[in-house]
């Protein structure tokens, strides 16, 4: 039994038994769902354990035929990159459980069932290695998305659910008809093979192929990430989202954008990619002034922490746009950052919806004279959102802005403010939350973490140390994957494009 | 040698402290807090001995801490001189203030976190000092200033508290954005962040280039020092208990732009005007807080505005060349400003808090002991003849009237009004007559005393211990400049000149002030309101931001724009199928009409089409 | 006598049935009438297969011609049967008066 | 091919469906009288089993292929496709059918007795390889359909939908008729093989004629399968028949005109392809884009499937554009997923809908998730399957016919094609928002419990759904091996 199948199979495996579990006690479907989401994240540590590390190519493989005509296969591997990712989807799901194990009283065991399967269809977006499969993925994990939405959220779920249904349709579809075209050009969808025949040139796109080619994707991409402008589904859909929708959505869900551009969009169409650089990277750098201002002045905590992922995903588009060593590792390092800090953010928030009920900043003040551990778990993760050092933000912000100085210094000067601003929203959320007289409201909902909270608040401010003081660890392999990437970025270039453009500053550095 | 136990001590203290604290009795969270801060302290003495003279810098490897692509940051600890007067400094006035904070934080909530606080600070200063590279400098240099954030709103139930906290953190990552840009250039110039390798590629390197990233580390040491434009934090930050005034915002951290300038001489030297720019930046910045400083009437805001000024000072011998002269004043500076504030917190002690010299005097015959620590530190800033201040502000005004005299001779009016004020503090405070309101002001107990004394010999006869210039030949550059006496008597008489002033006008004609105040209205209520500076960049900077972000972006671009468009979008469909259905209109008729029509229109294309040729 | 007349005749006279059935079948209201049409229409339709079983001396196109009658005949009986139980259920034989459901 | 005039006895097995059929047909009208008894039990039960006969009986046919009755039928991998799946959706039909009949207290042997009538109409046209044939199968199915229409004696909107489609469905079998007199003249046959012959061959006629006669009939088969611009009789049809014939209107009829479509389309008329392209063309965009945008703002339910069948008449369309065997193949397993998800999605609302069918709006589907979980979910299948997500067969339906029309560089109708699919998810979304996102209201409060025979309907179509959507090879081979009309 390979272990990949494994870890892909369990969260399905799981996914059933919630369904076939009986309606009437809620308590055996959280066991259930808690006991295979550990398993399933035991298999991935396992899955890290036997990762050849010094290998750049996918490991793991399993390549099952499925369907014969057009041949689609079921083709899944792990590289450096998705690697981390799965790992970072199967982590956060037992978090979730745990979050939802008071939060989650109606219709318990769709809920769960529903957990699991969108962890299924995250897990297997990052492992998909044939391109239809990575369709079917991608669709799939939108499906239990919606749902969690639609059921458990707050009072403009509705809204929120069908708008990021449509939201997300709207790309896909662009990307389909991208995926087919491959296809008739190419013969097959396995990803490999499409790549080998770039490679060997015996596919060649015309530059305005490749250049529709790439925006279909990136469209689709981008709006899951989400890039500005298109980025407001993401506020209602996170404050209209049950905790555990809200932390599997900025933790693992945006990432499938930034995956698959990295993943995709830049080896199959570089030369497209490099000529879009620089728009795509004003738009990221717009991202992240724009997200965290926009982050300062909300009434609402979830709408605060989501538009800042609104910035922080920013740095992550800038870094895979400058083209560098740097930047991509930086880009993939945020990623797993962004995923880590942002979903204790809101885990910690969604603790708190649970006690107070509500989401408003206005309605807080003083959490720390009545809650210590809760509001010190929560400066940790502020800390960490905002950058400080020896926290894994950090070291990701700091390779992107250092990647994007070397592709265009102007580009990490802009970049930097958003920093800057990072502090000031932040900053001023806590001191608003957490500072301040204690109103006898808060002191009379506000008990301090329990042992399932700090169960759910360790692990996570445990990573975010681990990430930003010994970077070696998680960077290795992504380093691989990412210079194979470049490569690629460099080598899959079918006619003349302007090297000059980002990467050449970072070969030069490299010699 | 392992170094790395230097810093780990204190974050010992710190994680048992901060995990435990809680249950811990006060004399235990003491035992760790000030016995890990006392024993880095020693161990830094027996690495110095141990490592002799410290001819050449040594360094220790650790680990790797980032490593991508070309880019490779370890995780590396290094001594050389400066570092080890630093060290000295930090762990040396550090276990001094932890001490005296036992007295002082006696009767205060949240004991263990302060001193959890304090560990934590002594960590990440003794990491800023060992770094051996920029991003392990910058490690540091960040977690001072949370430390910093965490103590200024230690009271974080008082709003002024947090609003100071929050300003100090925002401020300082406005100097950081400097910062991490000079560290993003530097990389992308010489290809690694590790001091060894830049200094030694820095000649080479183009002036332009140099001078940039100067400038830029200038903004960062900006921040971090406290000098125009962004040393507004500095004064808030004394909403903060007296002992953090004094070890971080007076000693510590508040100099740590001062050394990591210092450190960078490298680079200014082969970039002359970014060293114009520090000297420029730094004569400005102590004339405006001195003057200031003459009109406030809070104990601790007056010696806020003195250290705004005197770290002016330094960034004026760094900025002259006369790095060592500038770090000798750090030295100095740490001495006397750090008894200035903790002379000052035994006095708010008390006075159970008093800040207002105008509610104080006569308070020399009550707290002798204090009144005499205060009246040595104040003669060491007041540049005294002999005193240790006095020797290291003479070191600076030598060089700054060797680089340009109108520097030195704004640097001496300023050593004027710095006696003045200093001193006019000191009358307020201890002489005249008691004008609170009716309270018996005591004596602080020994464990705040003894600190202060150790410490008021160190600002008499300090300079005379430790004669860092000669120490640091080995690391800087020769400034030789020529030990002339004419500069010098002037520099001192300024200062006498200043003490006598206050003298006469607080303590001998009590009247005077007022009579200017009220003589000089306007001029007056300028200085008194520092000039209004916070208030132009509340209306300048923030208010916009805040203002624009909500209004335009978020109302305007987001929910009316964007939002607007992709909801659009969804009306305009709906608004077409609402025309399309229309077609439906329920009669047969019509529909047999579109049957026809619609059979004479396949035709025509089919004609269209070529079919029907 | 038939080959006096021009075959394109024929053809021309079941177009110009088609089109009148059609026209009667868009502009008359009354459901009889408007049946009739489709009556003539299928007639057209027969006239033009006899024609060009005519012309080809097949005996296939009249065969056709008589499906076409059975069909129409049983068509016939249905549409006469619905259109019954509309009379039967609304009193009418408007059509127009039979647009309960729309848009 | 070499076809022998004489009859020969071998034919009636390729015949033996139809004849089962109408015999059973017979049969059930005359066992009425005999047992008078009204329910539904004992000719619902029987037509299943004649169904079910008759579905061996077109596979046993397959067993010795080819034409039969001088190639005026001819039994191929195509024909039995489109037997099976008209005789597939002719049981799912029925199985929702008796608790709809009891409920509506119109248990008749007719109902079942012209179902089957019908079906056997559309396995002629199935198989037909000849105009006329093509023609009588036609009308077989539509006549029995006219009064399935209006089988609801006493229902207003029932006789008013009966009365369209009679009319509006002769008047377009006029023009289909009209078209296939022209070709009859021009070639002097009416066997699509030799057609194709003629109009390929040396001496063709006049082009005029033949593009006059491809037109008229284009208009006959366009108005059957319901595409724009004559799409314009279903909503008021399918709005107002019995919700079970809607289903069945949706699912059969349309499959079986779809399959004479190709026939003639691809074989007769395939010399000539240029021409008629672009009209296919048109009329796929045309369809898919009223058909969504209309839906968009439907709140009755049936009313809001029937636009959606117009707009997946489109998609077909599509796949007829591309004039490929692929083409023709991604057609097939389209409109096989359609029926069955098509047919599932009508037996929910024929559940739902009540005494007198009251309740057809949308908002009557509020909390059906919480009375009827097991209903939920599987309507919830087929919708998802109907907006076209992953693992079902929608989905894969959609992206065959797209691949086939990439491969026929139709880029842009691809492009709207898909822009249009993300269009349509909105509508179908609504339901699921009713079935899970709101409080139960007094429709399903009402609703009865499953009976087996429901739930079957239910689970039968959901399981085909998915499997098609997991497995689709199995389906897709056999398309793609009987794709090959005979030339």
């Amino acid at each position: 039994m390979n272990l990949l199948l494994l870890v892909l199979a369990l969260p399905a495996a799981g996914f059933l038994i919630a369904l076939a579990l009986p309606r009437s006690s809620p308590a055996s479907s959280r066991y259930w769902a808690l006991a295979l989401s550990l398993a399933t994240f035991v298999g991935s540590l396992a899955l890290l354990g036997w990762f050849d590390r010094s290998l750049a190519g996918d490991q793991f493989t399993v390549n099952l035929p499925w369907i014969a005509s057009p041949e689609i296969r079921f083709h899944i591997a792990a590289d450096g990159v998705s690697l981390w990712l799965v790992l970072l989807s199967t982590f956060l799901t037992p978090i979730c459980v745990l979050i939802s194990w008071n939060h989650i009283q109606s219709r318990v065991k769709e809920f769960y069932a529903f957990l699991l399967l969108l962890e299924f269809g995250l897990v297997g977006v990052f492992l998909a290695q044939d391109l239809f499969l990575f369709y079917v993925f991608w669709e799939v994990s939108l499906v239990p998305m919606y749902f969690l939405i639609g059921i458990w959220g707050h009072e403009r779920r509705i809204y929120a659910a069908v708008k990021f249904f449509l939201y997300t349709m709207a790309g896909s579809v662009l990307m389909l008809a991208a995926i087919i075209y491959l296809y008739n050009r190419a013969g097959t969808f396995s990803y490999a093979a499409i790549l080998d025949q770039l490679a060997s040139g015996r596919l060649l796109f015309t530059p305005f192929e490749q250049m529709l080619l790439f925006l279909a994707f990136f469209v689709a991409f981008a709006i899951k990430v989400p890039l500005f402008p298109l980025h407001t589904w993401l506020p209602d859909a996170h404050v209209e989202a049950p905790t555990a929708g809200s932390v599997m959505l900025a933790s693992v869900m945006l990432k499938m954008g930034t995956f698959g551009i990295l993943h995709y969009a830049l080896p199959l169409f570089p030369s497209a990619a490099r000529r879009c650089a620089p728009w795509i990277a004003v738009l990221a750098i717009i991202g992240i002034i724009y997200g965290a201002l926009v982050a300062m002045v909300q009434p609402n905590m979830k709408k605060l922490v989501a538009y800042s992922s609104v910035s922080h995903l920013g740095f992550v588009v800038l870094g895979i746009f400058s083209f560098t060593q740097l930047g991509l590792d930086g880009a993939v390092y945020q990623m797993l950052n962004h995923g880590i800090t942002t979903g204790a953010l809101f885990a910690l928030v969604g603790l708190m919806y649970e006690r107070r009920h509500s989401l408003a900043i206005e309605d807080y003040g003083g959490v720390a004279t009545a809650a210590p551990w809760l509001s010190t778990a929560f400066l940790i993760a502020t800390l960490a959102s905002i950058g400080l050092p020896l926290l894994n933000n950090f070291v990701g912000e700091f390779l992107v802005l250092q990647g994007a100085a070397l592709a265009n210094f102007t580009w990490a000067a802009w970049a930097s403010l958003g920093v800057i601003l990072a502090a000031c929203y932040m900053l001023w959320m806590y001191q608003r939350v957490f500072y301040g007289e204690l109103t006898e409201k808060v002191r009379s909902h506000m008990p301090d973490l329990n042992l399932r909270e700090w169960a759910v608040v360790i692990p996570l401010i445990a990573m975010m140390v681990w990430m930003g003081v010994y970077s070696k660890s998680f960077l290795d392999p992504v380093g691989k994957t990412t210079a194979r990437v470049l490569e690629q970025t460099q080598v899959n270039v079918p006619y003349r494009v302007d090297l000059r453009m980002p990467a050449r500053t970072e070969v030069s550095r490299a010699r | 040698m392992q170094l790395w136990l230097i810093p780990a001590l204190p974050l010992a203290g710190f994680l048992i402290n901060g995990l435990f604290g809680r249950r811990f009795s006060k004399g235990l969270v003491n035992t760790f807090a000030i016995g890990s801060v006392v024993l880095a302290f020693l161990w830094v003495l027996k690495t110095l001995y141990s490592l002799g003279g410290l001819p050449a810098a040594y360094t220790e490897h650790y680990f790797t801490w980032i490593q991508s692509g070309a880019l490779t940051i370890d995780c590396d600890f290094s001594v050389d001189r400066l570092t080890a007067v630093m060290l000295l400094v930090v762990t040396g006035i550090g276990s001094l203030i932890h001490i005296y904070s036992i007295g002082y934080m006696a009767h205060e909530g949240g004991y263990y976190r302060f001193f959890a606080y304090l560990n934590l600070f002594m960590f990440f200063m003794l990491t800023l000092v060992l770094a051996a590279n920029y991003l392990v400098l910058f490690v540091g240099w960040e977690g001072v200033g949370l430390c910093s954030y965490l103590l200024i709103g230690f009271y974080f139930d008082k709003k002024f508290a947090t609003d100071a906290g929050n300003k100090a953190f925002i401020v300082n990552r406005i100097g950081d954005f400097g910062f991490s840009l000079a560290v993003f250039l530097i990389f992308r110039q010489f290809g690694s962040l590790d001091f060894a390798r830049v200094f030694a590629q820095a000649p080479g390197a183009p002036v332009g280039l140099l001078t940039l990233i100067g400038v830029l580390l200038m903004v960062g040491a900006c921040g971090k020092s406290a000098q125009i434009p962004l040393y507004v934090w500095l004064p808030d930050a004394m909403a903060g208990p007296t002992p953090v005034s004094a070890l971080i915002h007076a000693a510590t951290m508040v100099t740590a732009g001062v050394y990591m300038t210092a450190r960078s001489w490298v680079i200014y030297t082969h970039a002359p005007i970014a060293m114009d720019v520090i000297a420029y930046i730094g004569i400005a910045t102590a004339f405006v807080a001195a003057t200031i400083g003459l009109a406030q009437n809070d104990i601790k805001k007056v010696f806020a505005y003195s250290t705004v000024s005197q770290l002016g000072y330094m960034f004026v011998g760094v900025g002259c060349g006369a790095f060592s002269a500038g770090i000798y004043h750090l030295m100095t500076h740490a001495f006397f400003k750090a008894l200035l504030f903790l002379g000052a917190g035994a006095v708010i002690h008390s006075l159970s808090g008093e800040q207002d010299m105008r509610k104080m005097g006569g308070l020399g015959t009550r707290i002798p002991w204090t009144c005499g620590v205060m009246f040595c530190a104040s003669l060491a800033i007041a540049g005294f003849p002999f005193t240790s201040g006095f020797l290291s502000k003479d070191a600076i005004l030598l060089a700054a009237d060797h680089r340009a005299p109108w520097i030195y001779w704004v640097g001496v009016f300023t050593a004027g009004m710095t006696a003045f004020y200093v001193f006019r503090a000191f009358f307020m405070t201890f002489f005249g007559r008691y004008r609170g309101q009716e309270h018996h002001p005591h004596e602080s107990p020994p464990v705040m005393l003894v600190p202060l004394v150790i410490l008021a010999v160190l600002s008499l006869a300090g300079g005379y211990l430790f004669k860092i210039p000669d120490f640091l030949r080995a690391v800087f550059p020769p400034n030789e400049v020529p030990e002339e006496l004419g500069p010098m008597a002037v520099a001192s008489a300024a200062g006498l000149l200043g003490i006598a002033l206050a003298y006469l006008m607080y303590v001998l004609k009590p009247g005077i002030p007022d009579s200017i105040a009220s003589g000089a209205k306007g001029l007056y209520t300028l200085v008194y309101n520092k000039y209004f500076v916070d208030e132009i960049y509340d209306w300048v900077v923030v208010k916009p931001v805040v203002g624009g972000s909500r209004l335009v972006l978020w109302k305007g671009a987001d929910v009316g724009l964007i939002d607007g468009i992709v909801n659009g979008i969804g009306a305009r469909a709906k608004g077409i199928g609402g025309v399309l259905r229309l077609a439906q209109s329920g009669n047969a008729r019509s529909y047999a009409t579109w049957v026809a029509f619609g059979s004479v229109l396949v035709i025509f294309l089919m004609a269209l089409a070529g079919g029907l040729r | 006598m038939m080959g006096q007349v021009p075959l394109s005749w024929f053809l021309m006279l079941s177009a110009v049935l088609f089109s009148l059935g059609v026209a009667g079948f868009i502009f008359r209201r009354n459901i009889i009438t408007m049946f009739m049409s489709i009556e003539l229409i299928l007639n057209a339709v027969n006239l033009t297969f006899i024609t060009f079983a005519y012309q080809r001396q097949q005996v296939a196109g009249h065969l056709l011609a008589f499906f076409v009658m059975v069909v129409a005949a049983a068509e016939a009986a249905v549409g006469l049967a619905i259109i019954l139980t509309i009379f039967k259920n609304r009193g009418t034989l408007n059509i127009d008066e039979l647009n309960s459901m729309k848009n | 091919m070499p076809v022998s005039p004489m009859f020969n006895p071998g034919d009636l097995i390729c015949f033996l469906p139809e004849i089962i059929l109408t015999a059973m047909g017979t049969f059930i009208m005359v066992l009425d009288p005999l047992l008078n008894r009204r329910e539904s039990k004992v000719y619902g039960t029987l037509s299943l089993a004649t169904l079910a006969a008759a579905i061996v009986a077109a596979v046993y046919a397959y067993s010795q292929p080819g034409p039969a009755f001088g190639g005026m039928l001819i039994v191929d991998g195509f024909a039995t496709f489109f037997r099976v799946l008209v005789l597939g959706v002719g049981i799912l039909t029925i199985l929702p059918s008796f608790s709809f009949l009891r409920r509506q207290q119109a248990e008749t042997s007719e109902f079942h007795a012209l179902l089957l009538f019908s079906i056997a109409g559309q396995c002629i046209m199935a198989a037909a390889n000849d105009l006329i044939i093509i023609f009588i199968g036609l009308e077989i199915s539509s006549i029995a359909s006219y009064i399935l229409a209006g089988y609801l004696r006493d229902d207003k909107r029932a006789n008013e939908a009966a009365l369209k489609y009679f009319l509006l469905g002769s008047f377009a079998t006029g023009f289909f008729l009209y078209g296939v007199a022209l070709i009859y003249g021009e070639t002097g046959s009416i066997n699509l093989s030799v057609v194709r012959a003629v109009v390929a061959g040396p001496d063709a006629p006049l082009p005029v004629m033949v593009g006059l006669a491809a037109s008229l009939m284009f208009v006959g088969l366009a108005f059957k399968v319901s595409a724009s611009p004559f799409q314009i009789w279903a909503p008021d049809v399918y709005q107002g028949a019995p919700t079970p014939v809607t289903a069945f209107l949706s699912a059969g009829p349309k499959a079986a005109a779809f399959a004479i479509f190709l026939r003639i389309f691809m074989t007769a008329f395939a010399p000539i392809g240029e021409a008629w392209a672009p009209l296919v063309w048109a009329s796929a965009l045309l369809s898919m884009t009223i058909g969504n945008f209309a839906a968009l703002l439907q709140t009755n339910v049936k009313r809001m499937l029937a636009y959606s069948s117009i707009a997946h008449a489109g998609y077909v369309m599509v796949a007829l554009a591309s004039r490929s065997e692929i083409g023709t193949a991604a057609a097939m397993f389209y409109l096989a997923a359609y029926a069955l998800m098509n047919v599932g999605a009508f037996a929910v609302v024929s559940h739902l809908s009540g005494k007198g069918e009251q309740y057809q709006s949308i908002e009557d589907f509020a909390g059906l998730a919480q009375k009827q979980p097991l209903t939920a979910a599987m309507l919830s299948i087929f919708l998802l399957s109907l907006i076209g997500v992953p693992l079902t067969g929608g989905f894969f339906g959609k992206f065959y016919i797209f691949k086939a029309a990439l491969e026929s560089h139709l880029v842009w109708l691809t492009v709207l094609g898909l822009l249009n699919s993300a269009v349509a998810a909105y509508y179908y979304l609504r339901l699921l928002v009713m079935m899970y996102f709101r409080d139960p209201g007094d429709a399903v409060s009402a609703a009865e419990p499953l009976t087996p025979a429901l739930s079957a309907a239910l689970i039968l179509p959901a399981i085909g759904t998915l499997f098609l959507g997991i497995f689709p090879g199995w389906v897709l081979d056999f398309a793609g091996r009987s794709s090959s009309l005979v030339k």
